[in-house]
């Protein structure tokens, strides 16, 4: 594992996406996060965090958040990361979804880490549309993305394409609903 | 000619193993597809015991999750509630006091070795064997005499506060785990006789269920499965927590990659956590076991954390999504058996039904643990 | 060849010695507990269901009715129900539901209970063939012979009744309704004991 | 009359004859190769009965009669043996054990 | 000459007739029974009743090892060939009526009947005198000297079926 | 009916939590099998009552019913801990997964409420249910202590 | 038929009817006394038992082959054993180094299945590699 | 007459012997497995639980008996009762003392071995008539296993058979008269085996009676409750009675053909009492051999058959008869 030739690709990845997304889009993102500083308690904690965060990389405080990486690239980059990642001898340690209500996205957050001697958390996040929610699947390169990837289908309803099995999994066969989403009412 | 083409079409016939069956550790259920005695694909079916931890996360205050931290892996509660507690303080920026951390260590330690006690015995169980079981589960009764003194409770501790422990050890509890480690240092090589030593238990096991660490890294398998394919991998050790890095204890690493190797890991951990209490009960400092000015309502700022610790079974982190409020906006869980049985479908294929059972019995799984 | 040997006097040796150890267990005594005809004493700490602590001078319970417990509680198990009495200091408890079937035990309402009103019982072998059962009213547990009313006390009861008959000022009830909250603002996690004894000062 | 039919010769030479009918029946009835062979197994068990009364009855060394039984019955098991994996392969092959199919796949 | 019906003879007359119908039932099952596996189950009936004709006829020891070879291991691996080869049979309930149970039928009636005649009729001659009492032991004297070839060849007949069937189970055996 | 009291086989049954609590009370210390209960039965043809022992979810409720109803005749439910009595902990308003209560489909005989029980209580359940069978306690009855520090 | 011989005969008779009685016995008890009725909740009393769920395919499975070998190893095996019996019992009565080279003989073609079933791999039970 | 007299009496006394031992047999296994594992086994019902048993018994009895829908009915009934047939059957045999024994038979070995075989097919339809997949697999699972272990063991007992030249049980435990050293397994003389013919004798006979760890047919690890997950109340008590029963005839016949039956070991008062202990001895060895180890593999199993068991029987029937023509 290079902890620098991981940071430099992924810094590549992430500064390709950024073009990728128009900025015009990311203006009302803004101003949804600004309707929502309302509360006051949110309002604080912005100071020191802003939420809706642009596509790119962030070298986090390992000490602060549990991470060393952390980079937000385009849906459709998370396959290259995935491939940069696991040249790298990483291990996906989880995949899992957020629901951001509020500004019509999903997010996709995958986990990796190294299992070898060194410490080295990396985040890798992607955003999807709310409606079309189409990612594609990294199970061909980690097969434990299977599992993960098919219950945040089920719990929130991110589509994995290409997924071999995109099935009810933590759920009863009939559930039609996707729990952990946001505006789920039993 | 076509009929004749067809003539090699298996002869398979599918098989359901659980929900409710004494070899799946609970309701995990295992859809087989059987050629013979072979497994041509065996598909766990997760689900049956889905309990909406994570759900409740978002709809509970940060101080009303805890019960929940004692039932994801009732076995080893204490290592989640540690991740719990570690995870907040993280997030909130709490200092724990030392005595604390080590009271944490001790326990969560002691709840290791009662978890890998009963994972050995219900192994064995599965295999034939009922009198290990019933050994280890004396022994266990005694770690959970321990910790109940403390605790209060049994299995679903809800022990630990954020910053610190809710209520001190006293003098007892550390003369009785002094004892419990003498009298339970010296049950070890009883089992080894008894069990590991067994010719019928080496030939089932020995070359059995063969996990390559390729195979655990692409499936992000952790704790003793991985360390059973040798790769020495330990959150304890990699990514040290608590005050572990000032304790001194050894990793077990087994090369064989089979079932044996992972019940040979899961032995030695247990002596390997009999020295990190004794270390840590020399070492017990003085002080508060509770830090001071923790909010009851606490609103840890907006943004992610992570935290791993290594439970009985593997890495268990956590990932919480924090808005800002009393109330996480995501909690997500990642439960080291998940993981772990995830690579099971791929692993057995081709392998006997007997053996598959034995190799999931090797993956030690907690099934309301995976389903969460 | 001398492999095959060898496996079975190995093998032959390791089940000699699993025989053996059984056999010494065999020999040696049950560690049963027997269980309906003796029984382990619980833990000071164990946690049962948790019940209102008797207040060894008073007889009564010392709870000031303040909720937390009822709002902290993860599951929704406790409801506390308390009216306002003539002559009594604060709220009188009238009833104390708690719906042990969704408890977790986590403590959560020890903790929060400020003048520690309640704490965990020792009560570990309940079972019974009716669900109803588990709704306690741990008023009526604590008292099993009848609630007794509070003890009035005269001069709070004539301080009350002065002050209603003097004025019956608005302004002499909201201070006292101010003194209340001060009172309770300033006596964090005090004993039980002790908040009895303010309410007699 | 009804108790003493155990020693009469006609007896046992009777009731070989209607095993040896039910094994033709069967023989022919069968559909399965597996149901012959069942009744190849009765029809050889209704000749050894045969056998053994002539044995019992007529033979003047009754070892002759048994070990010639004792020879069938090797030779049976081994006959069944041969042609249940005969069965089994020709199952695996065709997916079929009944006569008919095979026929009509050798056409 | 009728022995009286409590009579040790006259009781195992009685069993002897119950041994009858236990053949006949058995054999009955086993053709004309839907499913294989009971046919094979009524066969193992028939060679019970088999057996018990055998004691009948002064040779317990062939009737003890009709029971071990037939019932025990015939009639067992007849049902594993049977749960390997064709555990459904609502395809052979299709085909065991009409024609051809007719035509079994008369088969096997005149099958029977012609033997049976051929039985009650023939000319038997009674023996001169018996040489030996057909004992178990004599059993093993005369496959020792006499028939030892038959003993020998008993062996190789059975090698060669092993052999054979363990090849022929094999060589159907996917991947090789 | 004493017969029967005495010799309850349970169907080898665990859900959750509570699952390894039942098993302890059939291991050495708590020894369900002093009252002839410890033939776990692994098929329910052949057991006599089902501890439901854990959280049933929906997805489990089908298979709780169908082994319920293939258990035969005379045959009890004992619900154990607070999941299988209310939905314990998990049962908030709008959850989507946990079923409140055995009782909701099955007739429970003997309720063991805790979180979970201790093997203590499980014993006295089916001291309750022989209770409930035979009309009689033949048992004394036990009052919780509490240990005295000293 | 010999007195003795009937004597045998009646002595299994009336035990098999002992069997038969400790059989039926308990089960026409059991006819008698056992309740009608069960109670059901989804009206799946009598489906086939499958670990709580709904039967998949067929219970009639095809099934066994490995077993399918060993029976007829053993098939074939137990008849030539069986032959042996009449020949141990008299083998004491034989003098003479005949009767143990025929014994020999015999063993060592029986052997000879075994070995040829061991080279041949019955015995082995391997994990099976399925091509992808 | 008197024949008849006697013949019912013994039926009447074994059949007493049988019931009492089937009942008591499980609380003695019950309880020696609590002891073994720490705890205290049946306790409270009746004193030191010994009316377990009892209580056992009538509840199966009362117990309803549940036909599955897609059984083979009549096979699925017949299956317990025939399994009980020659379990019961073979007891006629058995010699419990010189002048204690239901009929001498002079081909009394090979009975056993007929009879015994009949049980097999028993549990083959038991597991196929059950309709279920689990039943059949570990029905075929067991016959295949008695199956199995058979075969030594006939060749066991025809070195047993070469060296008495009898296959009078009765014969057999008489030839083994005296001191101990004249019993089979000591008889060193015959064939220097003849201790490790002993153990493969003992382990067949625990494989036959499907105990642990050759529990193949129940493998609750896998296949629920093997052959018997369909069968519930007094089916599957039969079968459990019928796994007794062949328990105390394995034993019975292990003592009688190597460790000298009602003989005393220092050649004094011989009688039932010995035969008894010596038995009730070796059914305490399978309890305590059950509650020692874990189950075995199939495939082990088999191999542990075919690639130890029969070759070292063979080698020592080859043995003996060399011993016999040399000494
Ligand atoms: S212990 Fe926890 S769950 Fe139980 S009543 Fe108190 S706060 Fe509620
Ligand atoms: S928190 Fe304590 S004082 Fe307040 S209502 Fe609850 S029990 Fe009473
Ligand atoms: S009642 Fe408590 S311990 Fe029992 S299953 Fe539910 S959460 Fe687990």
């Amino acid at each position: 594992m290079d902890r620098a030739k991981i940071k430099r690709e992924l810094e590549n990845l992430a500064a390709e996406s950024l073009p990728a997304e128009p900025p015009q889009e990311e203006a009302p993102v803004e101003v949804q996060a600004e309707a929502e500083g309302e509360d006051k308690a949110k309002a604080k904690a912005k100071k020191e965090d802003d939420a809706p965060r642009k596509n790119g990389l962030i070298e986090t405080e390992y000490a602060k958040r549990g991470t060393h990486l952390d980079v937000q690239i385009n849906p459709d980059q998370v396959v290259k990361a995935a491939e940069i990642l696991d040249g790298e001898g990483m291990t996906l340690e989880m995949v899992t979804g957020v629901d951001w209500l509020k500004e019509g996205q999903l997010e996709v957050i995958y986990d990796y880490s190294y299992p070898g001697g060194q410490l080295f958390r990396v985040v890798v996040r992607a955003r999807v549309d709310r409606n079309n929610p189409d990612i594609p699947t990294v199970c061909h390169l980690y097969g434990g993305a299977n599992w993960h990837e098919r219950e945040t289908w089920e719990m929130l309803g991110i589509n994995f394409v290409g997924h071999p099995q995109l099935e009810h999994f933590l759920l009863p066969e009939d559930a039609d609903f996707y729990p952990l989403r946001k505006d789920f009412k039993s | 000619m076509s009929s004749l083409a067809q003539s090699h079409l298996r002869e398979t016939f599918e098989l359901n193993i659980g929900p409710q069956h004494p070899a799946t550790h609970g309701v995990l259920r295992i859809k087989v597809v059987m050629d013979g005695e072979y497994i041509d694909r065996a598909e766990p079916i997760l689900g049956y015991i889905h309990r909406m931890h994570e759900k409740m996360g978002e709809n509970r205050t940060w101080n009303q999750f805890w019960p929940n931290m004692g039932r994801l892996d009732y076995l080893s509660a204490m290592a989640y509630n540690h991740c719990y507690a570690g995870l907040m303080e993280r997030a909130a920026g709490i200092e724990v006091p030392e005595r604390a951390e080590y009271i944490r260590v001790i326990t969560a330690e002691l709840n290791r070795i009662q978890s890998h006690l009963l994972g050995f015995g219900a192994y064995i169980m599965d295999l034939g064997g009922f009198t290990p079981l019933m050994y280890a589960m004396d022994e266990r009764e005694q770690i959970l005499d321990l910790l109940e003194s403390v605790t209060g409770s049994r299995l679903t501790y809800c022990y630990f506060r954020f910053g610190g422990v809710y209520n001190d050890i006293d003098d007892d509890f550390i003369t009785g785990t002094r004892a419990f480690l003498k009298r339970f240092r010296p049950q070890i090589p009883m089992y080894h006789k008894l069990v590991t030593g067994n010719a019928i238990l080496m030939d089932r096991l020995i070359g059995v269920g063969p996990v390559s660490a390729e195979m655990c890294r692409k499936y992000g398998a952790t704790g003793p499965v991985l360390r059973g394919s040798g790769v020495n991998y330990d959150i304890r050790r990699n990514e040290p927590y608590s005050v572990y890095p000032e304790l001194d204890f050894d990793i077990p690493v087994y090369k064989e990659c089979d079932s044996m190797a992972r019940y040979m890991v899961r032995m030695d951990e247990m002596v390997q956590s009999c020295r990190i209490i004794e270390n840590a009960l020399n070492k017990l400092p003085e002080g508060p076991v509770m830090a001071e000015k923790v909010p009851k309502a606490l609103k840890p700022p907006n943004g992610d954390y992570h935290y791993a610790v290594e439970a009985a079974r593997g890495t268990f982190s956590m990932r919480t999504v924090s808005d800002g409020t009393n109330t996480s906006y995501r909690m997500r869980l990642r439960s080291p058996t998940y993981s772990n049985v995830s690579l099971f479908e791929e692993a057995s294929r081709g392998m006997l039904l007997s053996d598959a059972l034995a190799f999931l019995g090797s993956l030690d799984p907690v099934i309301p643990e995976m389903d969460r | 060849m001398s492999g095959y040997f060898k496996d079975i006097i190995t093998g032959l040796k390791s089940l000699a010695v699993g025989l053996q150890i059984t056999n010494k267990e065999f020999l040696t005594k049950p560690i049963t507990l027997l269980y309906p005809h003796e029984s382990v004493k619980m833990y000071p700490r164990y946690r049962g269901h948790i019940e209102l602590v008797k207040d060894p001078e008073t007889g009564m319970n010392s709870c000031i009715c303040c909720g937390m417990c009822e709002k902290g509680c993860p599951s929704g198990s406790i409801s506390v129900k308390s009216e306002k009495r003539p002559g009594v200091k604060g709220k009188v408890l009238t009833a104390y539901i708690l719906n042990f079937t969704t408890c977790s035990l986590c403590g959560q309402c020890v903790e929060n209970c400020k003048p520690g009103a309640i704490r965990f019982s020792n009560e570990y072998n309940l079972a019974s063939t009716r669900r109803e059962d588990y709704i306690f009213n741990l008023l009526e547990k604590l008292h099993p012979e009848g609630i007794p009313e509070p003890e009035v006390d005269p001069e709070l009861l004539k301080k009350e009744l002065e002050k209603a008959e003097a004025a019956k000022k608005a302004a002499a009830a909201k201070k006292e309704a101010a003194a209340k909250q001060e009172a309770a603002k300033k006596e964090p996690a005090k004993e039980g004991g002790e908040s009895k004894a303010e309410e007699k000062s | 009359m009804m108790l003493t039919l155990s020693t009469q010769l006609n007896t046992y030479l009777i009731i070989g004859a209607i095993l040896f009918g039910f094994g033709i029946f069967g023989l022919v009835r069968r559909p399965s190769l597996i149901g012959m062979l069942i009744a190849v197994e009765l029809v050889l068990s209704g000749a050894s009965v045969n056998f053994m009364a002539f044995n019992r009855f007529l033979a003047p060394d009754p070892t002759v009669g048994q070990i010639i039984t004792l020879f069938i019955m090797a030779i049976a098991a081994a006959e069944a043996a041969i042609s249940l994996s005969i069965v089994i392969a020709v199952y695996r092959n065709y997916k079929s054990i009944e006569v008919e199919d095979l026929v009509e796949l050798k056409g | 000459m009728n022995p009286s019906l409590f009579s040790p003879e006259g009781l195992a007359g009685v069993i002897f007739l119950i041994l009858i119908g236990v053949t006949m039932i058995g054999a009955i099952i086993a053709t004309c029974t839907k499913r294989l596996i009971r046919s094979v189950s009524g066969l193992a009936v028939c060679f019970v009743g088999v057996a018990g004709l055998y004691y009948f006829l002064n040779s317990p020891f062939v009737a003890m090892m009709e029971l071990l070879i037939y019932v025990g291991a015939v009639c067992v691996t007849i049902a594993f060939a049977i749960m390997l080869a064709e555990p459904d049979e609502a395809k052979l309930a299709r085909k065991m009526s009409g024609l051809s149970g007719g035509l079994a039928a008369v088969c096997g009636g005149a099958v029977s009947f012609a033997l049976g005649y051929a039985a009650v009729n023939g000319q038997w001659m009674a023996p001169a005198t018996q040489v030996n009492d057909g004992s178990l032991k004599m059993i093993g004297a005369s496959l020792l000297t006499k028939y030892s070839m038959v003993f020998e060849l008993i062996s190789i007949v059975l090698l060669a079926a092993i052999i054979g069937s363990v090849a022929l189970a094999r060589a159907g055996r996917r991947g090789n | 009916m004493l017969a029967r009291a005495n010799s309850l086989w349970p169907l080898t049954f665990g859900l959750a939590c509570c699952a390894i609590e039942m098993l302890s009370s059939g291991c050495a210390r708590f020894d369900l099998s002093r009252f002839g209960a410890e033939v776990f039965r692994p098929s329910p043809r052949q057991s006599d009552v089902m501890i439901v022992a854990g959280t049933i979810n929906k997805k489990m409720l089908p298979a709780v019913k169908i082994l319920y109803d293939q258990m035969p005749e005379p045959k009890w439910v004992i619900a154990m801990g607070n999941c299988a009595i209310s939905g314990g902990p998990f049962a908030y308003p709008g959850q989507y997964n946990v079923v409140e209560g055995a009782d909701t489909f099955l007739p429970v005989d003997v309720y063991i409420p805790g979180c979970p029980p201790r093997p203590e209580a499980l014993i006295e359940g089916l001291l309750e249910l022989e209770e409930k069978i035979t009309g009689k306690r033949r048992w004394p009855r036990v009052k919780p202590e509490t240990m005295v520090k000293g | 038929m010999e007195q003795q011989a009937l004597l045998d005969l009646l002595y299994i008779a009336a035990f098999t009817l002992c069997g038969l009685a400790f059989g039926f016995g308990p089960l026409l008890i059991v006819y008698l006394f056992s309740p009608r009725g069960t109670r059901q909740i989804v009206n799946k009393t009598r489906i086939p038992i499958e670990c709580g769920m709904l039967t998949i395919g067929p219970a009639w499975i095809r099934y066994g082959i490995l077993y399918y070998l060993y029976a007829l190893m053993f098939l074939a095996f137990d008849v030539d054993v069986l032959f042996l019996f009449p020949v141990a019992a008299v083998y004491n009565d034989f003098p003479g180094i005949r009767g143990f080279v025929e014994i020999l003989l015999f063993v060592a073609i029986l052997s000879l299945a075994i070995v040829y079933a061991w080279k041949k791999g019955v015995f082995k039970w391997e994990r099976k590699v399925y091509q992808q | 007459m008197n024949e008849l007299i006697r013949l019912l009496s013994y039926m009447i006394c074994i059949a007493a012997f049988l019931g009492l031992n089937l009942a008591y047999l499980g609380w003695v296994e019950r309880k020696g497995a609590g002891h073994i594992q720490r705890r205290t086994g049946p306790k409270d019902v009746g004193p030191y639980g010994l009316l377990q048993p009892l209580a056992d018994g009538l509840k199966l009895m009362s117990k309803q008996l549940i036909v599955p829908a897609n059984a083979d009915r009549p096979l699925y009934m017949c299956a317990p009762i025939l399994t009980m047939v020659p379990a019961v059957l073979l007891f006629v045999a058995i010699p419990f003392g010189e002048h204690l024994v239901p009929r001498e038979f002079n081909f009394g070995l090979l009975m056993m071995f007929a009879f015994a075989s009949v049980g097999g097919m028993s549990i083959l339809i038991g597991g196929w008539g059950s309709g279920n997949k689990y039943s059949l697999i570990a029905g075929a699972r067991a016959v295949s296993q008695n199956v199995a272990y058979e075969i030594p063991m006939l060749i066991t007992a025809i070195t047993i058979v070469m060296i008495t030249g009898s296959m009078d049980l009765n014969e057999i435990v008489r030839q083994q008269g005296g001191f101990f050293w004249n019993w089979n397994v000591f008889r060193l003389d015959k064939s220097i085996l003849m201790p490790v013919s002993f153990l493969v004798f003992f382990i067949c006979s625990l494989a036959e009676t499907n105990r642990t760890p050759f529990d193949m047919g129940e493998c609750e690890g896998e296949l629920v409750a093997g052959y018997h997950t369909e069968y519930g109340g007094m089916g599957f008590g039969l079968f459990m009675m019928a796994e007794y029963a062949n328990l105390v005839i394995g034993c019975s016949l292990t003592t009688v053909l190597f460790l000298g039956g009602w003989q005393c070991p220092f050649g004094l008062f011989p009688g039932p009492h010995w035969f008894l202990l010596k038995m009730y001895f070796l059914i305490w060895c399978f309890v305590w051999i059950r509650w020692t180890y874990p189950r075995t593999t199939f495939w082990g199993l088999l191999n542990l058959s075919w690639k130890y068991l029969i070759p070292f029987s063979l080698v020592n029937l080859l043995l003996t008869a060399l011993f016999i023509k040399v000494f």
